[in-house]
């Protein structure tokens, strides 16, 4: 088991690669989800103003 | 739909449900009307009523979001546009570096001239005699609009597209506005101008369109006048 | 010769052009005195001799007139699209790629080719390989038109924005790299005493096509950033 | 009409698109998770230790499939450029620009690993042989794309200079590498070869092969997220677009990804 871990010496490069890659890629995911998240809450704001506008909801 | 069912030959430039939208956000329209040789049309509309971004549409520059432009009875693309049209636009495009007489030469150059008009009589008719070696950028605002007015003049064309040709202008340069697009309208041009409505028009008023800045409206601007007049 | 005709619409563009550089002919000093600055920092930056600056002068003015021509890239359209001469030129009746070709072509005699003029000064600087004196001209009179035509396609496409200045240059500068790349290369060889000939016939070669193709993305480029 | 422009036009249409994206995307990321991680499984524990480089090739795991989708999420978006660009398809695109952020990101991810890769194995950090360069200027291109399309104010007239932008960068990139290539003949003695000799085991094939397809996978499931959030960016006034805002805003809305 520590063999594994250690990585025949090269442990810092190989674990620090499959970290990089899985961090990259889960931050893209979140920040694709928190983009439309965000696109969703600004329309939200958007049908709330016209619905303040007018008076009633559209 | 408004065909141009009052005329044998289609309209010079005829709009039909014409909308424009910038992120979703209607600009204006969806407008219909249609433009005759022989006529000028006025575009009414408060600031932000989109009189500027319709014109740009006009003039092909921007694709509109719906609806579809047509001149002489075809879909308008720049290259048939191109030709007909001479376009002012809201900041002249003028040379401030060059004088009155080097911006209309280059305007000559570009758009070729009218006949029996070169650059120093166009100047002349707009009121600038004299003026032709004076540097563009220490003539006034109303002087500057003059020399862009003698650029649309100058140019072989028939269409004018002119976004708020008063402003300004003082009362003498607001006539000669009307003189000149009543003169184009009588040769047989036809001219769409625009203006927020605070000028005051004197003679042979045009025939209006209003264009109201409100993008919640469903139904057809440009509505009945553009029939009732005919 | 027909007024309104293209050729004519070419040759009032061209005067009109020229002009207006002659107006403000002070401006144009600007890319010069800034290529001038950038080389003469380096021998500042890394010592004075003659025996670290001499292999990297080809370098320092390959890159400091690319900077310069960078730097001047942004006046390309700026003025037109601000007073509204740029709509004028692509409402004309005549094929806007050929008009902008007009402006890219004074825009290089007015900026590049000072900077090509300029380059023995810069290279005598930095102790350049009297081998090189001749090449290194030839080299630029290939790289900066190149650079000109590539650089206005990216300048067309930010022209209506506010602050470009930094987002044209990430647009720009991986496009020049390999112009660079045979530029200096060109040189380089020639200093190690290689073949020198088949990167200068690349840029060549590059520079016919661009001649042809840039222009027209340019126009279309600019039709799309004025809509 | 035919039945295919039929089928085309409905795909190609927003609220259509939004809803078989919103029903693709949680198999896309889903199996892509499981593929992945039976692929790391193979390529940490299975796969044998390399007997030129030890352990450390095992980063070529994570490595190569992120190379190749660098390359393909680039050809992905420059496709969808076209498309957009010539036929201005909304649909399209809203995919182009969705594409340039994973893009980048793989392509981060690609420079990373081979600079670890690179140092136990050549002893630096960095090389500029062509392929290595090209992959940065790739970046830089991807940043480029997105720097343009976040600067321009009018959401479509963004996406279609941006596209500009993609394509001249196809262009770009391979004389970009074409020109490093030469240059490296002239300073000859600073390439190294990235990949040796390309035989490779089948213990060491299946775990790549795997992480290959698991890394299309999640791209696409991050295209589709981010063309989500696109469609409703750019159809922000439409009525779908209201409907599904209005009926997220609930809070016992669950089981939307």
């Amino acid at each position: 088991m520590h063999s594994f871990f250690a990585m025949g010496g090269y442990a810092a490069y190989v674990w620090v690669s499959y970290a990089v890659f899985i961090v990259v890629l889960a931050i893209d995911a979140w920040a694709a989800r928190a983009q439309r998240l965000r696109q969703l809450a600004q329309v939200r704001g958007r049908a709330r103003r016209s619905a303040a506008r007018s008076g009633s909801t559209p | 739909m408004p065909e141009s069912r009052f005329h044998e030959r289609p309209a010079l430039l005829q709009a039909r449900g014409l909308a424009f939208a910038r992120n979703e956000e209607p600009i204006f329209g969806p407008l219909d009307f249609a433009l005759h040789a022989g006529e000028v049309v006025l575009m009414e509309g408060d600031n932000g009523a989109g009189k500027t971004t319709l014109l740009r549409v006009l003039a092909g520059l921007i694709a509109p979001s719906q609806g579809e432009i047509f001149l002489n009875g075809e879909p308008l693309t720049l290259a048939r546009l191109s030709p007909q049209l001479a376009l002012l636009s809201h900041q002249g495009g003028l040379k401030h570096d060059l004088t009155a007489l080097e911006n209309l030469r280059f305007a000559a150059g570009l758009h070729g001239q009218r006949r029996g008009l070169s650059p120093v009589s166009a100047l002349a008719a707009v009121g600038l005699d004299g003026f032709g070696e004076v540097p563009v950028r220490q003539l006034s605002a109303g002087q500057k609009k003059r020399v862009a007015l003698a650029r649309v003049l100058l140019a072989p064309v028939g269409l004018w597209l002119l976004d708020e040709p008063y402003a300004n202008l003082d009362r003498s340069g607001i006539e000669l506005v009307n003189r000149l697009l009543e003169r184009h309208a009588h040769e047989g041009g036809a001219a769409l101008i625009t203006s927020h409505g605070a000028y005051a028009y004197t003679s042979g008023t045009p025939r209006r369109i209003a264009l109201r800045p409100d993008p919640a409206g469903t139904e057809s601007q440009g509505d009945t006048i553009v029939e009732n007049t005919r | 010769m027909r007024p309104g005709s293209t050729r004519a619409a070419c040759l009032a563009l061209l005067r009109r052009d020229l002009l207006l550089v002659w107006r403000r002919r002070g401006d144009t000093l600007t890319p010069l005195l800034f290529a001038l600055i950038v080389v003469a920092l380096f021998p500042l930056a890394i010592g004075a001799q003659m025996e670290t600056l001499r292999p990297i002068a080809v370098g320092v003015v390959f890159v400091a007139t690319l900077l310069a021509g960078l730097l001047a890239l942004d006046s390309l359209f700026r003025g037109d699209y601000e007073d509204g001469s740029l709509e004028q030129l692509v409402v004309s009746p005549h094929p806007l790629a050929l008009l902008l070709a007009c402006k890219i072509a004074v825009h290089w005699l007015t900026t590049a080719l000072p900077l090509i003029a300029l380059s023995p000064l810069l290279g005598e600087l930095l102790f350049l390989d009297p081998a090189l004196r001749g090449l290194l001209p030839l080299a630029l009179a290939l790289t900066t038109p190149l650079l000109s035509l590539i650089g206005a396609v990216c300048v067309a496409l930010t022209v209506g924005m506010q602050r470009s200045g930094m987002l044209l240059a990430l647009l720009v500068l991986p496009l020049y790299v390999p112009v660079l790349i045979f530029g200096a290369g060109a040189c380089n060889a020639a200093q190690m005493g290689l073949p020198y000939l088949a990167p200068l016939l690349w840029l060549a070669a590059g520079l016919v096509l661009a001649l042809v193709l840039a222009p027209l993305a340019c126009a279309a480029a600019l039709r799309i950033s004025t809509s | 009409m035919n039945t295919l422009t039929y089928w085309f036009h409905k795909l190609g249409s927003p609220p259509t698109f939004y809803r078989i994206a919103t029903a693709l995307q949680p198999w896309c990321y889903g199996v892509a998770l499981v593929l992945g991680l039976i692929g790391l499984y193979g390529g940490l524990v299975v796969a044998p230790k390399d007997y030129q480089q030890g352990d450390a090739y095992r980063i070529i795991f994570v490595h190569v499939p992120c190379a190749w989708m660098g390359l393909f999420a680039y050809l992905f978006m420059a496709v969808n450029a076209f498309i957009a660009l010539v036929w201005r398809i909304k649909l399209n695109e809203v995919l182009a620009m969705a594409s340039a952020p994973v893009g980048a990101a793989f392509t981060f991810v690609t420079l990373v690993t081979g600079s670890l890769w690179g140092k136990p194995m050549w002893g630096t950090w960095w090389t500029w042989d062509a392929r290595l360069t090209s992959e940065l200027f790739l970046l830089f291109l991807y940043f480029g794309v997105i720097g343009l399309y976040n600067a321009i104010e009018d959401r479509r007239q963004a996406a279609r200079a941006a596209s500009f932008l993609a394509l001249i960068g196809v262009v770009n990139l391979p004389i970009v590498h074409f020109s490093v290539n030469w240059w490296n003949t002239l300073h000859q003695g600073s390439t190294v070869r990235l990949f040796g000799p390309s035989r490779i085991d089948a213990s060491m094939l299946w775990p790549l092969l795997l992480l290959a397809i698991a890394t299309h996978l999640w791209f696409f499931g991050s295209v589709l997220a981010r063309a989500r959030g696109g469609l409703i960016e750019l159809d922000a006034g439409k009525d779908w677009v209201r409907t599904l805002a209005l009926a997220q805003s609930k809070p016992t809305a669950s089981g939307v990804t």
